[in-house]
């Protein structure tokens, strides 16, 4: 690579060639201040837009100041980044952008995560110089069961919009009007469920601002638990525990299940259930249909539909009902963890406790924003009451830890609940993408071949590129298996199967990058996508350290099996942990 | 064939057209024919001739006789005074608005005296619609020339050497654009004309494009062979129906005789244009925008580098320039590049193509050497001032230039001296302003102007422009403070630092340009509380003539706020202070003896 | 924005629209200037239908839509009126002339009278800047109007 | 119409076209051509000004001579129509009277191309038509 050299702030930097301003000062040090850029090297995903002009340097030479994210260093460039000029005019733009938001940051649900707070926090605005009464851009706001808008708090970013049509291809969202009044909305600035929308909340996850924030159901948790009458029980997620402690000021990639036991039984959960108890559910009903599906296959069965595809992620499953409703019959009928935990809790835990299925409150914490959605899914719930009653996310449950007075940090650290809070490693890994699609390989080789598996790790299943092909040796029969996270990846693995180009047994997707674990109800990233691969390290981290690590020898689901559901894909199972999609364009 | 002896020149433009100049041709070819003189006299409808402010225009050649503002009932003598008898209609003939003669000949006004055209040298002189008057003025001899003869860095040489930079704005120097478009490697590559002309008051590019489309088409095409391209895209303003109509046509009449299409003349060179259309978006003049909008995106820029020579439409290498500017190149091809510089002054070479409007005489489009004077333009060829009134300042470049003052009359005019000025050349709006144009409001129009414009990508456009606006709107509705102004200032700096485009980066130069030139006038709207001009509505100080009123008290029962007071039949007094300005008073006064300052 | 509910006909011209430009969303601009001119307007129902045919998302569509100004989602009057705001008109009084037109047709600019009749919108330059100040109304140019002749213009619309 | 398949093709169509734009080019630079004004008043029509015209301005074409030639009002010469006034550039106006088509090729060939002098001037006080009121 050719390499040149820059001087910045009287400092000679050599860069490669092709390196921007802002990317040689880092080099060095100095941290150039950003906003609507952003960066997630990890995942090949950039927004550079170049509006919000708060990274402007001044470039001697050059007639006006130079946008640091979006300029290529040249040979000899001598840049201040700090002088008068600069301060100024990044002052005088950030006083702009603070004169057409609202000034509600007390309240505000972004307060303390929010990027333009921070910016106006470190250059020490004090006041803003405008016109007494000067116009604000405003708009309807929207409240969908997943995620709200408040434009009024949008800056033309633009993260949101490259992340809907860019990265996840959804195509929700557009910049729409122009000039003053441009703002990102759905088409017809109707709301988002009427829109393609899929809940993902990726747009949450990289939004600077209060204008896209989750929708936010923990004042109703409050009260159930405050409610005598209720049964209150919990499960997480497993990418949750990767994260949380980030909320508490600990390193990303620190695992703290015991302490979130513990602060979840301090909360006044009846139960303190996990998640992985129904993903291990999920795999022996998901892998039991592949193979299903499979031996049918091998036997010549014409109509046998293959791939199968995992159907965990409910961003996923919104995908799929919206953009390929002729494949609705490919996917595997199995629901989410969150979804069969629910229905367990509901039709088989509450009978244990006794009582009345109206009485239990499941409540689930999750990395997740489209769980809030699916949790309100119709066929989700039995006379109007939800399997699950509530989703709230990883951020929520933190600061619902820090609202009641606990101290995370002290606690000591508990066990789950019993019986559904024994897990797996094969179900703690569902949390990163390629773990689903392992942790049904570790299950359906077993069950398959009748061996016992010799290497638990199937390396070539993980990793973060956003799409991955693998082969596994089932005892001489190849097994083809596709893996993609982030929705514009799962749409070109999906084009390549309606083509014929891709010839898959399994696929495995999840909408978000990184899989659970860059979900956008964790804590935001701010830009920085080496927390999402140090929660990537935690999640198989702990998969290695935990005794078991297949799902079909998890003791309390082969009890299951044996005192309730009967068989993996029994009739009990079709109705309890199956479910079937709909094409959103016939609604 | 017959021989004419006669040909009357009928304005076609946009603006003539809007006077029943298709009715007038109708009248007179009809005349014509009752009289019998078909073979003697010729109708031809063509271009503008750019004194748009006596239109419809009427012009007989070879005697060069120059009817303003006939009418469709005028055609009729016309005809038989003149092309049956050789007696001049002396009525529509140009009256010199200084000396009260009609002109009789126009090559003796002052219009059109000191004004040189290359790039509208066909406007107003040939049937646009008729790709054989122009190859009879060497049309496409041109391109002919360069494609079998010249090699495409020979070519570019030649563009570089006769020093012609870029018309619509920027001034950037056309042949070195070329060079790197040429350089750039790619399977394909594009030539775009941006006529997208969108500076309100400015309508050169229009006038080009209907009077002269050929000289567009032969200079894309010129450009295609020296760059490697051989898709060439007009980008033109759905606004303008009648160039689209008038481009279409000459493509279609190119084609037809081959040049354009495949092997052009035998050369083995290739090229073909396409129109896309505008969608009002002043922003898509900006090159970056406009190969958005031609992808057919929202017209936002992106950030320069990459420049579109090397990665513009569809990622290709793209060629991007304005009408104006390619309606140089054939001329710079036939004349030679020595030619071309001998015009012009040391950095800005050839001519310009100006629209003057606004408080001035002769609204009209002229083309006039660089280095010509303001003078010469206002006062010569513009004729002075509109009744009489006195100049106060003249604005260029459209809502990205500025305000030019008496201090530069005679500056030369050229890309340089106007940047120095506070202004800039900008694709050509001239708009004249006299003693009744209040600064303060002009700036404020421009910035209104770019405020709805402004595609919003970037904050200090989308924003800061919207704030000077508001600032201005209280400084004109009287509520301004003198540190407002001392905020403009900075707040323009500062947008024109930041900006992304160049419609940011320059659309506070009204406002800059103004406070430095009328600093005293906007002193005077927020020290005062006055506007000079009289313009402001807020600003408008009534008071009572005591020797006029009668204390017949009609004003005091109008006034809304009870700021009259006065004794029956005693000189009234308006309290200021009280006083909304609303001007009910003025109305009911019948004996004049409200005054309004 | 009123809703149309799109026969097969409506249907039909714009997918012949769409295919005249194979369906290719690098001309969505040129495939909106001819709906519009097919339908008067660009109604939602309009945007969703090309959106369809060109694989790309409304939400684009609608994006670009409300970019250019040339483009419309509201139905004109029977007959649009526009008045020229360029410079050369601005400072010879086409703002009295527009206030003038908001008094007497009682609606805002962008508007359109109760009846349908009329609709008052803005445009820049016409390039008639020697007739100064100028209105449209249709096709038809007018030319140095003053406000004191806009009731006797708009009379004359007697349909 | 047929394709140009060459630049030559493309410079003989130019030969071809050119005469239909001369009167317009000429009228372009006026003050470096030979200027002829044939009086077209009544008197001059009836008594031929209209077929002298026709000659002056063929011959010219055919014989590619710098000279443009144009109408003009009586020039109160009635007693010598057809009249026409001639102006070689850098000379005073000459005004020739009783122009028929063979002296008006003679004039042509003699006065303006060849700057022999003729007879039958009309003397004048050296007005144009112009000046005259």
């Amino acid at each position: 690579m050719e390499k040149i050299k820059i001087t910045i702030d009287n400092t000679e930097v050599e860069v490669s060639k092709g390196a921007t301003i802002y990317h040689a000062a880092k080099q060095i040090g100095i941290d150039i201040p950003v906003l609507c850029y952003l960066n997630l090297e990890h995942l090949n995903i950039e927004n550079r837009p170049g509006g919000c002009r708060i990274c402007v340097v001044e470039v001697e030479g050059r007639r006006n100041l130079a946008p640091s994210c979006s300029t290529e260093c040249t040979p000899g460039m001598v840049v201040h980044t700090h002088n008068l000029r600069v301060m100024n005019a990044r002052k005088t733009v950030l006083e702009l952008i603070l004169s057409d938001h609202p000034k509600e940051c007390l309240v505000c649900s972004s307060s303390g995560q929010c990027d333009l707070q921070k910016l106006s926090q470190m250059m020490g605005i004090r006041e803003i110089h405008a016109v007494e009464n000067a116009e604000m851009s405003t708009y309807r706001k929207d409240f969908s069961p997943a995620l709200r808008r408040d434009m009024d708090k949008c800056i033309m970013c633009r993260r949101c919009e490259t992340i809907c049509n860019d990265v996840q291809t959804v195509g929700a969202l557009s910049a729409v009007n122009r000039g003053f009044m441009s703002v990102v909305a759905p088409a017809f600035e109707q709301d988002l469920v009427d829109s393609p929308c899929t809940f993902c909340g990726q747009c949450v996850a990289v939004c600077p601002t209060g204008a896209l924030t989750p929708f936010d159901d923990t004042a109703k948790v409050i009260r159930a638990l405050s409610d005598p009458s209720k049964t209150v029980i919990v499960q997480t997620a497993p990418a949750v525990r990767a994260a949380l402690g980030e909320e508490f000021g600990l390193e990303p990639g620190t695992l703290v299940t015991g302490k979130m036991v513990a602060a979840l039984r301090s909360l006044g959960f009846d139960k303190v259930f996990d998640t992985d108890f129904a993903a291990d559910l999920t795999i022996m009903e998901e892998g039991t249909e592949l193979l299903d599906r499979i031996g049918r296959y091998l036997n010549g069965e014409k109509d046998v539909k293959l791939p199968i595809l995992t159907s965990c992620c409910p961003a996923w499953v919104n995908f799929f009902e919206e953009y390929y409703p002729d494949m609705l019959d490919i996917p595997s009928t199995a629901r989410s963890p969150q979804q069969m935990f629910g229905a367990i809790a509901k039709n088989y835990y509450a009978d244990l406790l006794k009582v009345k299925r109206e009485d239990l409150v499941v409540v689930s914490v999750m990395p997740c924003l489209a769980k809030k959605y699916e949790c309100q899914r119709e066929e989700f719930s039995t006379n109007g009451n939800r399997d699950v009653d509530f989703s709230i996310s990883t951020r929520e449950l933190a600061s619902l830890i820090k609202s009641c007075n606990i101290n995370f940090d002290s606690l000591t650290e508990e066990e789950f609940d019993q019986p559904l809070g024994e897990s797996t490693g094969a179900a703690v890994i569902f949390g990163a993408t390629g773990g689903v699609i392992e942790a049904a390989v570790r299950t359906a080789y077993e069950l398959f071949t009748g061996k016992k598996l010799e290497k638990i790790d199937f390396k070539e299943l993980r990793g973060l590129d956003g799409i991955r092909m693998a082969t596994v040796d089932f005892n001489g029969t190849p097994i083809h298996i596709g893996i993609a996270h982030q929705l514009g990846n799962a749409r070109k693995l999906l084009d390549g199967i309606r083509s014929g180009m891709y010839n898959f047994h399994a696929i495995e997707i999840m909408a978000c990058p990184g899989g659970c674990i860059g979900g956008a109800g964790q804590p935001l990233h701010h830009g920085h996508s080496d927390i999402i691969k140090a929660r990537f390290d935690a999640i198989y981290r702990e998969d290695s350290q935990k005794k078991i690590r297949k799902s079909h020898e998890n003791p309390f689901i082969i009890k299951l099996y044996e005192e309730f559901l009967g068989h993996p894909l029994s009739e009990k199972s079709h109705h309890l942990l199956h479910t079937h999609y709909f094409d959103k364009h016939k609604k | 064939m017959a021989q004419f002896k006669m040909h009357l020149l009928v304005c076609g433009g946009t603006g003539c057209r809007a006077s029943q100049s298709e009715i007038i041709v109708e009248n007179l070819k009809s005349e014509i024919k009752n009289l019998g003189l078909e073979n003697d006299a010729q109708v031809v409808i063509t271009g503008c001739f750019g004194f748009c402010e006596k239109g419809p225009i009427v012009k007989i050649v070879p005697d060069n006789t120059f009817y303003t503002q006939v009418k469709p009932e005028d055609c009729a003598e016309i005809v038989r005074e003149h092309i049956l008898k050789g007696r001049k209609v002396k009525r529509l003939l140009y009256e010199d608005p200084e000396t009260q003669k009609h002109i009789e000949d126009s090559k003796h006004m002052n219009f059109y005296q000191k004004q040189i055209r290359i790039a509208l040298r066909n406007c107003g002189f040939i049937d646009p619609e008729n790709i054989d008057e122009y190859i009879a003025r060497d049309g496409y001899a041109a391109l002919g020339n360069i494609i079998t003869g010249m090699s495409p860095q020979e070519a570019i040489d030649i563009m570089k050497k006769s020093g012609l930079r870029g018309r619509g704005g920027g001034g950037f120097p056309t042949g070195i654009k070329w060079e790197i478009a040429s350089k750039s490697k790619a399977d394909q590559k594009y030539v775009v004309c941006n006529a997208d002309e969108g500076d309100p008051g400015a309508f050169m590019d229009r006038s080009i494009l209907e009077g002269d489309p050929h000289s567009v088409i032969e200079a894309m095409a010129i450009c295609g062979y020296c760059i490697g391209a051989t898709k060439g895209i007009v980008y033109i303003r759905a606004e303008y129906p009648l160039a689209i109509k008038r481009l279409k046509i000459a493509a279609r009449q190119s084609r037809a005789y081959g040049l354009l299409g495949q092997d052009i003349l035998g050369s083995g060179f290739s090229f073909d244009i396409e129109l896309r259309y505008g969608a009002g978006a002043f922003v898509c003049g900006e090159e970056t925008a406009l190969i958005k909008s031609m992808e057919g995106l929202r017209g936002e820029p992106t950030v320069k580098p990459p420049f579109p020579a090397e990665k513009g439409y569809l990622g290709k290498p793209t060629n991007v320039n304005n009408v104006e500017t390619f309606a140089n190149v054939p001329a710079i091809f036939l004349k030679g590049a020595d030619w071309f510089s001998s015009i012009g002054t040391a950095k800005s070479k050839g001519t310009k193509v100006f629209a003057l409007a606004g408080k001035i005489n002769n609204v009209g489009l002229i083309e006039v050497p660089m280095g010509i004077t303001l003078r010469e333009v206002i006062f010569e060829i513009g004729g002075g001032i509109k009744d009489g009134k006195k100049f106060k300042a003249v604005q260029t470049g459209g809502p990205s230039g500025g305000c030019l003052t008496e201090k530069h009359l005679d500056t030369p005019i050229d890309f340089d001296n106007l940047i120095a000025a506070g202004s800039m050349m900008g694709s050509g709006g001239m708009i004249v302003m006299d003693e009744d144009d209040c600064m303060v409001s002009v700036a404020k129009f421009y910035l209104e102007f770019t405020v709805e414009e402004s595609c919003g990508k970037c904050a200090p456009c989308r924003i800061g422009n919207k704030r000077l606006h508001e600032i201005l709107e209280k400084i004109c509705s009287g509520k301004g403070v003198e540190a407002d102004i001392d905020y403009l200032k900075n707040l323009s700096r500062v947008i024109k630092d930041t900006a992304l485009c160049g419609l940011g980066q320059t659309s506070p130069n009204p406002v800059l340009s103004t406070i430095e030139h009328f600093h005293d006038e906007y002193l005077a709207h927020v020290k005062e509380r006055i506007c000079p001009a009289g313009s402001c509505k807020a600003l408008k100080l009534y008071t009572i003539l005591p020797d006029k009123c009668t204390g017949c008290t009609a004003c005091v029962r109008a006034c809304p706020v009870d700021a009259i007071t006065g004794e029956k039949r005693q000189a009234h007094v308006i309290d200021v202070n009280k006083c909304i300005r609303c001007g009910a008073c003025y109305e009911k006064c019948k004996f004049t003896a409200i005054h309004v300052q | 924005m009123s809703a149309l509910i799109l026969q097969d006909c409506h249907k039909k011209t714009i997918e012949e629209i769409c295919i005249y430009y194979k369906n290719d969303p690098g001309d969505l601009i040129k495939i909106l200037h001819k709906a519009q001119t097919a339908f008067g307007y660009l109604p939602e129902s309009v945007q969703r239908e090309i959106a369809f045919h060109l694989k790309i998302s409304v939400a684009k569509v609608y994006g670009v839509v409300t970019f250019y100004s040339f483009f419309t989602m509201t139905p004109k009057g029977k007959h649009p009126i526009s008045v020229c705001m360029g410079t050369a008109c601005y400072v010879r009084g086409a703002e009295k002339v527009l206030d003038e037109l908001k008094d007497q047709l009682r609606i805002k600019v962008g508007g359109v009278t109760e009846n349908g009749k009329f609709s008052l919108d803005c445009l820049r330059c016409v390039g008639a800047c020697g007739l100064a100040p100028v209105l449209l109304i249709g096709e038809k140019v007018y030319g140095r109007v003053e406000a004191s002749q806009i009731k006797g213009i708009l009379d004359s619309y007697q349909d | 119409m047929n394709k140009i398949k060459s630049l030559d093709d493309l410079r003989k169509m130019k030969q071809n076209l050119e005469h239909e734009m001369n009167i317009r080019e000429k009228s372009n630079e006026p003050e470096s051509l030979v200027q002829i004004r044939v009086a077209m008043a009544t008197c001059g029509i009836a008594s031929g000004a209209r077929t002298v015209m026709n000659t002056l301005v063929e011959k010219i074409e055919k014989d590619k001579i710098p000279a443009v030639v144009t109408q003009g009002g009586c020039m109160g010469y009635c007693y010598a129509e057809p009249t026409i006034e001639v102006k070689v550039p850098g000379k005073d106006p000459v005004v020739f009277g009783n122009v028929d088509s063979q002296r008006a090729i003679d004039i042509l060939v003699k006065y303006v191309v060849n700057g022999e002098l003729l007879e039958g001037i009309i003397p004048t006080n050296y007005q144009t038509i112009n000046e005259k009121k």
